[in-house]
């Protein structure tokens, strides 16, 4: 009877299925344990959190609360929470609710502790109630409370710039307590190197959001969800929307072509002009990211590259305009922060090292360095947002090299686990290119999780800087933040541990009958406001 | 006139970028209903060559085939593919050297014998079965229903052989083609062939045209005997008056050859010299006189003729052995 | 006898003709290279090879412009990025890559890496096999008891490698030995190890049952002289025409495991898989990038097929009638 | 028969044991494990560190193996590090589809292969040989991935005649049986879903057979040639059967054999080495998910998928070689 | 036993052979194979060869008559019972020991060119024989002896360089008999050297060997299933019949007065190439075929298929070897026969009777191992 009713008020779209095309599976349906791009999407259209970002934008915005506010410490955090919303089963969300899905996680035990399992929860709030190993932090959460259905209190252990824009991420919403219970969701199975999902997590997300789980289908690659006809805000346009896995760019290409999805997302950057004048809609994304080449400098070319007049010669020696030019989609730009501009805390002040073979040949030379051989790490078999083509852009840059007088020396290594970890580990790698997504609208985010400790993806030791970040973070007050970011850009591009190369806009494409898609930095696009003709 | 005219017939192997092999070379003889005809000579002398000439069964492509082949007034060599097929196995039917190899190693026995029978007797089912188990039992395999369902490895060489005489006598041919039939058998398995081909002679007066290597097994059954020598009939005679006086220095030579079982001990043989590789070319004079005892220069002035003596006797030698001879 | 003169020189002469060949011996090969000279598809395959390996040896110095220039991105004619690629031009034959490098010249060029990774994998995947399925064939065939087992050991341990997925095989041995263009060649050649142990072993033992084997027994000859002067060269050739069909997938093959992000890690070099690996992302804009090196490599291919074919046929006793 | 199939499982045994030793040795010494590939770019020293820990990397590699043994021993080939779902049920929702797609690329390639073969081994030496054996060839040459892209591009894209990815549309609501779609389909009378599977088979299985397809077009038409020389066709000439029965009964049915091992063995090839084809097709079949689990270091999944697909090799192997004895009865098999 | 060599004075025996068997086993088994049975190839042979003469075996196809001959040279090791050659017993020799002794004994094949390997040419074919016992001190002097005795066999020097496919099958024949020869051996086991040939190629071989024996005081073992051959070159024959001797007798008697029904039958199988003794001679035809050796008759072997088989003995009791006397047959005492009625049927008393073909079911021998595959598996 419900459904009837509702197919009046919501027009002619009500019925109609959307088939968005996925570069890769959910791998489970608890937010809880998601920690992946293609697992958030999903996640997304059913559940949400008590903040989330602005439509289009990386500003935390209101999401279940609608407002929050903390003490003048920064460690007691009010939220006030929407009123009148209902998870999908039915139960009433209120500041009990909230509190229990943030006790579930803070107390969290035994294979729940697992880094694989609550990757974003120790990512954001560190450790638990009870740290079961002694290398996890304390955690940054305190306690929750709920002093009325409206409001959830939450505290924290001590000041920090990510909270709360952390919330919105996708890992932090919040699930129905009831639906909890019932379906064993704290009930992880087997042992730590076999660890298997309770219920929850494969086939009963219970969330609040406009859309309602119906069935995942992995024999067919599939999930399907259905409009929430008892959403509290606008309520979905499309009757089904269903994500389908097509890992292949080419094939996502022509299964949209075909009509089998109606829309997917990392398009090719090389294909878009060909589907814009098919007449298929190009949804940008704004750059949220940035690629950068990094110069380690304890890896076997140590002696130079730990050579400031090196790294600038480097610097100097790549044609990074010809390279967003080539490689990258229309709407890219040249990078000169560690960050995307539009990002608080972005310096346009910065050095910036022009493309100039000749005075990089000279800095060489200044160095007292010649015939300079480096080891250059690469990824295969990957497209990243920031990085459409790896092996064309290190051919690039390999070749400017060369002219500069730096020889390289390829080690191109499948993206994962091969290429992250020999990049990341160990000190057997001079360059590298490599790059970030933010996941949320903080600078930190990007810069704070290059440069704020020694690592070995780097091999420097920076006392200051890495003091300058604990500041940093550590500053409750916003504006001044923002002030300490721009100048650690400032200091972090004349020590230049690396070169910034790119920031590119990823895209999303559409059928002509889609519509009310708003392309979102964070991925977080919404299918509530699509309607499909 | 005979059942099977064999005038002039020649098969040339002519393949791209080989050399010819003229492989028959004018070869005709005669067989007639009821008679029992013999086809002599070493290996590659061209007997087998001829009999696949004669059912048409040789290669399509590379081959040329001349002369004439009548049988019951049909020339052979013109009857066009459908026609032969009709003809093959039913009127005209042939049986093979190597009994294993010429069974196919996947197909029961019964089916083999039944296919004939279905396909020129239109026989089905229970009655082309029965038939076939007949047909087995004729040719001496005891327990032949039991036989039908087995295959060609389960029987041994001598019932594979018999059931291959079963297939080709299946349609009661009017001419049966067998060429080498028991070479590849033991002695006391050939004799069991040799009497159940010559029972099937006279009791339907079948024609045979037995192509065989073993002057013995001819000896024993032909009505006459034609040797063959580089692809010609190099002598021709009824077969006592063969044996008796042989003109041809080739089919002295051959006899000499053979060690008998009846000869006193201590005898040596007097075998031709050379092998069936030394030939000279049938243009330039005798192909046989590279390895002839009784050579003259006559012999390689150019291509002896057939000579005919009155006895049905014929030759083809500038200087043949007289009887005299024969002996030394 | 009484024959005299001339005539009697006619009669030996054109006698000795059969039994006395005009040059000195044939071996079998010899007379297989003849079959193999009247052989149309032989020829075929002979001649695309031949211009093959011309173009390996010599490309590299006819070409109009360095395979390796990305002029297209200096001079800002190719933009991959947003899909232009200029194609056919009277300057670039077959216009430009996705890294604005010449394509025609990289096809020329890329010949002769394409033609060293087929060349070296096979003959990895041939020593190693052959190796193996040697050493299990002899001890098969003349090794008694102990032979057997060893040969059962053996066969089992190429089973495991049969069983094994070869991408999985190919995957490993490119992560194990560091990418390089030899660890690629040895994963392509890897993979076809168990076809060339377990053909050479089948061949082995069919020969050793042979006659000559028992003849150089009687002889006195040693075991392992045996394997090695008799059972080895008889057992050779079919190894050798599947070598030859092999060279052909190998440069596929080899080409798939670029397609797969395994391929040459010098990947500015030329090589034709590489290039049709690299020619997917442009298969709308430029479909020609992956069509050149496709049809090169079918030719190629083509070439060693149509000889691995020919071989086949020249060397095998029962087809030659 | 019965003991010959109690002994090839058998001899299963060792080898598989051999098999599993020589995989898990090899798999952990691949640089980088499951921790790099879970973390992904937010990986740092300390998190992979307790990763090893917990999952007991860190081990000796003997003790490891040990655990591993015990449990498959136990009948538990453990869950995917990467999905969290047993992996066997991860295999079992993902063999059909491979299977299901190499029976179509089977179909379609003995389809096409044998005919063609046979006309190549028939008409030996001219152009028409030379144009089956190189077309052949042709598919073999093309990489799937472009192959693929250019079926999708004509038969469906342009015609629109096919779907270019998945197994079933997903806007069909199919009630899952035995995880065959298309043996769903017919089990459950949903004609449509039946009819909507198998279309989605149709491409890719084109796809597919283009490998096997080259080796059997040469196979059958070495073997024909072999075999159109053989006396028994000349006795069946002799016979004067038509040439049909020849044909069928006398040159193909000994022809097969050799044909026969060649399928065994690209059967086993298929099954895992569907990979590139399940993937240009986004097909969820093995192949995909073992290349995926390649990646993600993730060792159950490996060990199982490969341990599982060792297995069907040898059988699929097995029922060849018991089919040989069917084909031919002059082979027992032993 | 003693018997005179050609020129009249008693030879000794170069080899003796007592009661050899030669069981091949039957496996059968699920995991480990088991012996559930053996063909009985060759079962309890005696025959002695003295030395400059030949012996001939003759019997039907799959009696033992090759296995005999290779167990004889100890090229399969025999199951059971002695070899001896020129006072040495072979089946106890070390492998090395046996190895230097073949030098002393040599084989010729049936099929003159499967015994040859295609890839070497006449001249390796020859000396590999003389490298592998060490005879000649270098290249030169092998090269003497091998040219030497390429003469001996009636070959052209110019057949050094070819290879065994070049030459027509009698050539190859005495290519085969060269090899054997250039060791300089004393015994030569020849398994049926001219079966595969021409007549006319056949009685060059056979005249070949003998002239052979005659320079070079050769003894033979000649395997053959061609009754008129072996006995037109044997001293002695033997007859065998399902991997045993039925009848042992100088050539001459074997024909004048064979004793065996087997003998007899054989005998009568033989076509003469003389149409009058064709047409006169009573034939004696078997019904049936050799049994299987793998589970041959009880008692006499023969009696399944023997015309003149009696109720009694026959199927339950084995007959040996014997010499037999009965009056107005000349018997010499080197004539002996396995057969309990031998001289009731010699004399006539006995009369061959009907006899039904009893079946014989053939396997095939070596069930056909899995072809190998052939084809590459392909990484994608
Ligand atoms: N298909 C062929 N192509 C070329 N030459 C052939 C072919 N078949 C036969 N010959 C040649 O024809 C000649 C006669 O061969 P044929 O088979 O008739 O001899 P044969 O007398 O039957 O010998 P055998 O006793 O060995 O069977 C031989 O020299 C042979 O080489
Ligand atoms: N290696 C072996 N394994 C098992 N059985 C064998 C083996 N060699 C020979 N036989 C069997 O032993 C029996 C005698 O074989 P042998 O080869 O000695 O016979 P033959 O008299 O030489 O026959 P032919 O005249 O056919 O050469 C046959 O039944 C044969 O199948
Ligand atoms: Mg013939
Ligand atoms: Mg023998």
């Amino acid at each position: 009877g419900c459904a009837e009713s509702d197919r009046d008020d919501s027009g002619s779209g009500s019925d109609k299925t959307l088939v968005f095309g996925a570069a890769g599976d959910a791998k489970v349906l608890d937010p809880t344990f998601a920690s992946d791009g293609e697992t958030f999407r999903v996640l997304r259209q059913m559940y949400e959190g008590l903040v989330r970002s602005e439509e289009g934008g990386t500003k935390p915005v209101a999401g279940l609360a609608e407002s929050w506010s903390s003490d003048a410490a920064g460690l007691v955090w009010t939220f006030k929470l929407r009123k009148g919303v209902k998870f999908h089963d039915g139960t009433d969300f209120n500041g009990e609710a909230v509190c229990v899905n943030f006790n579930r996680w803070y107390n969290a035990k035994g294979l729940m502790q697992s880094p694989d399992v609550t990757a974003y929860w120790q990512d954001i709030f560190g450790g638990f109630a009870k740290n079961e190993s002694d290398k996890l932090p304390e955690s940054l959460f305190k306690s929750c409370s709920a002093p009325d259905a409206g409001t959830a209190v939450i505290t924290i252990s001590r000041v920090t710039s990510k909270f709360p824009a952390a919330l919105m991420l996708p890992a932090f919403s919040i699930s129905s307590p009831e639906a909890l219970k019932k379906y064993n969701a704290d009930g992880l199975g087997g042992t730590a190197d076999s660890v298997t999902y309770p219920e929850y997590a494969t086939g009963h997300p219970v969330g609040t959001g406009p859309f309602k789980f119906v069935k995942w289908d992995t024999a067919n690659k599939s999930v399907e969800l259905e409009r929430n006809d008892a959403y509290y805000g606008e309520k979905a346009k499309v009757k089904k929307l269903i994500f389908k896995t097509i890992s292949d760019v080419n094939a996502r290409k022509q299964a949209l072509k075909n009509g089998e999805i109606q829309g997917y997302d990392l398009v090719d950057p090389a294909d878009i002009p060909g589907l814009k004048s098919d007449g298929f809609n190009i949804l940008p994304r704004p750059a949220f990211n940035v690629l950068y080449l990094a110069i380690n400098q304890s890896g076997p070319g140590k002696a130079a590259t730990s050579n400031v007049k090196v790294r600038q010669a480097i610097a100097h020696a790549i044609n990074r305009e010809a390279i967003v030019k080539a490689k990258y989609p229309d709407g890219s730009s040249v990078a000169i922060n560690f960050q995307p501009p539009g990002l608080e805390g972005y310096n346009d002040g910065v050095t910036k090292y022009e493309y100039s073979t000749e005075k990089a040949k000279q800095l060489l030379a200044e160095a007292g360095v010649t015939n300079l051989k480096l080891k250059f790490h690469y990824p295969t078999e990957v497209t990243r947002p920031y990085m459409p083509a790896p092996k064309d852009i290190y051919e690039l840059i390999a070749a400017d090299l060369t002219k500069a007088g730096i020889t390289t020396e390829a080690v191109p290594l499948k993206w994962n686990p091969d290429y992250l970890n020999a990049v990341q580990t160990g000190a057997d790698h001079d360059l590298h290119l490599l790059g970030w997504t933010g996941d949320y609208g903080d600078a930190y985010n990007f810069i704070g999780t290059f440069f704020d400790r020694q690592k070995d993806e780097w091999g420097f030791n920076n006392p200051t800087l890495f003091e300058a970040f604990k500041k940093a973070d550590s500053e409750p007050d916003a504006t001044k933040r923002t002030a300490q970011y721009k100048e650690i850009n400032k200091q972090v591009m004349d020590f230049l541990p690396g070169v910034p190369i790119a920031h590119g806009p990823p895209s999303l494409v559409f059928n002509k009958s889609v519509s009310g898609i708003k392309a979102s930095p964070l991925t977080d696009e919404r299918f509530v406001t699509a309607e499909v003709k | 006139m005979a059942l099977l005219e064999v005038k002039d017939l020649s098969v040339v192997f002519a393949r791209k970028g080989e050399r010819e092999v003229r492989a028959v070379d004018g070869v005709s003889f005669d067989v007639d209903a009821g008679e029992v005809v013999g086809l002599v000579g070493e290996s590659g002398c061209g007997k087998s060559v001829t009999s696949l000439a004669i059912m048409g069964l040789l290669p399509k492509r590379g081959v040329r085939v001349s002369g004439q082949a009548t049988f019951d007034g049909m020339n052979l060599l013109q009857t066009d593919e459908r026609t032969l097929r009709d003809i093959r196995g039913r009127d005209v039917a042939m049986i093979f050297q190597d009994p294993l190899s010429s069974l196919n190693p996947v197909v029961p026995i019964g089916l083999q014998v039944t296919e004939v029978l279905t396909r020129h007797r239109g026989m089905k089912g229970e009655a082309a079965k029965k038939e076939a188990a007949h047909l087995l039992e004729r040719v001496g395999i005891p327990d032949p229903t039991r036989r039908l369902k087995e295959y060609p490895h389960q029987l041994s060489g001598g019932m594979r052989q018999r059931a291959l005489i079963a297939m080709a006598v299946a349609c009661a041919p009017r001419l049966l083609i067998a060429d080498e039939p028991t070479t590849a058998l033991d002695v006391t398995i050939q004799a069991q062939i040799l009497e159940l081909l010559k029972d099937l002679v006279r009791d339907s007066g079948t024609a045979l045209l037995m192509i065989t290597h073993d002057l013995g097994v001819v000896a024993g059954m032909c009505k006459s005997i034609n040797v063959l020598y580089a692809g010609r009939r190099v002598e021709s005679a009824p077969r006592r008056v063969l044996f008796a006086q042989r003109h041809h220095p080739y089919t002295v030579g051959l006899l000499g050859s053979i060690p008998r079982l009846d000869a006193p001990k201590g005898e040596k043989l007097r075998p031709i010299t050379g092998s069936v590789r030394d030939v000279l070319p049938w243009a330039e004079g005798c192909a046989f006189a590279p390895r002839c005892f009784n050579r003259v220069d006559r012999c390689v002035d150019g291509p002896p003729e057939l000579v005919w003596t009155a006895a049905q006797h014929g030759y083809r030698c500038v200087n043949p052995v007289m009887e005299a001879e024969t002996a030394k | 006898m009484t024959l005299t003169g001339r005539k009697k020189e006619k009669i030996d002469r054109l006698g000795e003709l059969a039994g006395a060949p005009e040059e000195s011996g044939q071996s079998l090969l010899r007379e297989a290279f003849k079959r193999l000279r009247r052989n149309p598809a032989a020829i075929a395959g002979a001649i695309i090879l031949g211009l093959f390996v011309l173009i390996a040896l010599f490309g590299p110095f006819l070409v109009p412009h360095d395979p390796v220039e990305p002029i297209g991105v200096d001079n800002g004619e190719v933009r991959s990025g947003q899909g232009i690629i200029p194609g056919i031009s009277g300057e670039h034959w077959l216009g430009y890559d996705h890294q604005g490098r010449d394509e025609f010249s990289r096809m020329i060029v890329g010949a002769r890496q394409t033609l060293w990774v087929g060349v070296v994998a096979t003959f990895f995947g041939l020593a190693v096999g052959s190796l193996v399925g040697g050493l299990a064939g002899a001890s098969y065939g003349l090794g008694g008891k102990w032979g057997r087992r060893l040969d059962g050991f053996l066969m089992r341990t190429v089973d495991i490698l049969l069983a094994m997925p070869s991408l999985l095989l190919a995957v490993s041995i490119v992560a194990i030995l560091g990418r390089s263009l030899l660890s690629v060649m040895i994963a392509v050649g890897m993979v076809s190890v168990p076809v060339f142990a377990r053909l050479l072993r089948g061949s082995m033992i069919a020969q050793s049952s042979s006659d000559y084997v028992l003849a150089a027994t009687a002889l006195g000859v040693k075991r392992n002289k045996i394997a090695l002067s008799h059972l080895l060269p008889n057992s050779l050739a079919p190894v050798l025409v599947q070598a030859t069909l092999t060279l052909a997938t190998a440069i596929i093959e080899a080409a798939g495991l670029s397609f797969l992000g395994l391929g040459n890690p010098d990947s500015a070099a030329p090589e034709w898989g590489v290039m049709l690996a690299d020619a997917q992302g442009f298969l709308d804009v430029r479909p020609g990038l992956a069509i050149y090196p496709a049809v090169g490599i079918i030719i190629t291919a083509l070439g060693f097929t149509l000889l691995g074919e020919a071989m086949r046929e020249a060397l095998d006793p029962k087809l030659r009638k | 028969m019965f003991r010959f199939i109690v002994r090839r499982l058998l001899q299963l045994i060792p080898t598989l044991f051999g098999l599993s030793l020589l995989l898990f040795v090899w798999l952990h010494r691949l640089p980088g494990g499951p921790e790099t590939a879970i973390l992904g770019e937010r990986s740092t020293p300390e998190l992979r560190a307790r990763i090893r820990e917990e999952m007991g990397l860190d081990q000796p590699i003997w003790v490891q193996y040990g655990r591993f043994m015990k449990r498959v021993l136990s009948g538990d080939l453990g869950t995917s590090i990467g999905t969290k779902r047993p992996v066997t049920t991860e295999f079992l929702e993902r063999f059909p589809g491979t299977v299901e797609l190499t029976i179509t690329a089977l179909i379609i390639a003995v389809g096409i292969g044998i005919p063609l073969g046979y006309i190549a081994a028939r008409r030996r030496g001219t152009w028409i040989d030379q144009l089956s054996v190189g077309g052949a060839l042709l598919g073999i040459c093309i990489p799937v991935f472009f192959l693929g892209y250019i079926v999708k591009e004509v038969l469906a894209v342009n015609f629109g005649w096919f779907p270019t990815t998945g197994r079933q549309d997903v806007t069909i609501d199919a009630t899952r049986v035995t995880g065959f779609f298309v043996l769903d389909g017919l089990l459950t009378r949903e004609w449509d879903a039946a009819a909507d599977a198998i279309m989605h088979l149709i491409l890719p299985g084109i796809v597919l057979a283009s490998i096997p397809l080259a080796s059997i077009v040469r196979i059958t038409r070495a073997s024909v040639l072999e075999v159109v020389q053989e006396d028994y066709v000349r006795t069946a000439e002799a016979k004067g059967l038509t040439e049909q029965t020849v044909r069928s009964r006398h040159i193909l049915r000994n022809a097969m054999l050799p044909v026969a091992t060649t399928i065994g063995l690209l059967t086993g090839s298929l099954l895992s080495g569907a990979v590139l084809t399940e993937t240009v097709f986004a097909f969820s079949g093995i192949g995909a998910f073992i290349v995926e689990a390649i990646d993600r270091r993730d060792y159950p999944v490996l060990m199982g998928f490969i341990m599982i697909v060792a297995v069907i090799y040898v059988l699929v192997n097995l029922l060849v070689d018991l089919s040989y004895s069917l084909i031919d009865p002059r082979v027992r098999v032993r | 036993m003693t018997s005179l060599a050609k020129d009249g004075t008693p030879a000794s025996p170069l080899v003796e052979v007592k009661d050899l068997k030669v069981h091949f086993p039957i496996k059968k088994g699920v995991i480990f194979d088991k012996v559930i049975g053996h063909v009985k190839a060759v079962d309890g042979v005696d025959l002695s060869i003295p030395r400059g003469r030949t012996y001939g075996l003759v019997g039907e196809s799959g009696c033992g008559k090759s296995t005999l001959g290779r167990a004889l040279l100890q090229l399969t090791p025999p199951t059971g019972g002695s070899v001896e050659f020129d006072g040495q017993e072979l089946t106890k020799l070390a492998p090395g020991k046996l190895r230097s002794m073949r030098r002393r004994m040599q084989m010729i094949f049936q099929d003159p060119l499967s015994s040859l390997d295609p890839r070497q040419n006449v001249e390796s074919i020859l000396i590999e024989g003389l490298a592998a016992h060490g005879i000649g001190a270098d290249r030169g002097e092998r090269r003497k002896k091998v040219a030497e005795t390429l003469d001996a066999v009636g070959l052209p020097r110019w057949a050094l360089s070819r290879y065994p496919h070049e030459f027509s099958g009698g050539q190859r024949q005495r290519i085969g008999i060269a090899r054997a020869l250039v060791l300089g051996p004393d015994l030569i086991v020849a398994d049926e050297p001219v079966s595969a040939l021409d007549v006319s190629i056949q009685a060059q071989v056979i005249n070949l060997l003998e002239e052979l024996q005659d320079q070079l005081n050769l003894t033979y073992l000649v395997i053959a299933h061609d009754l008129a051959v072996v006995r037109h070159i044997s001293d002695v024959v033997g007859v065998m019949y399902l991997g045993a001797l039925v009848e042992e007798a100088p050539s001459d008697d074997i024909y004048a007065a064979p004793l065996h029904p087997y003998t007899r039958a054989l005998m009568s199988a033989v076509p003469v190439p003389d149409p009058d003794v064709e047409d006169q001679r009573e034939r004696i035809l078997l019904a049936g075929d050799l049994p299987s050796p793998a589970n041959p008759p009880k008692g006499c072997r023969f009696h399944t298929r023997c015309p003149w088989a009696q109720p009694t003995r026959c199927a339950d009791e084995r007959p040996v070897l014997r010499q037999i006397t009965v009056e107005g047959l000349e018997t010499g005492s080197d004539h002996r026969v396995a057969c309990h009625w031998a001289e009731d049927i010699a004399t006539g008393k006995l009369r061959p009777h009907e006899v039904k073909a009893e079946l014989v079911h053939q396997e095939a021998e070596t069930p056909t191992e899995v072809a190998p595959p052939s084809e590459p598996t392909s990484i994608i």
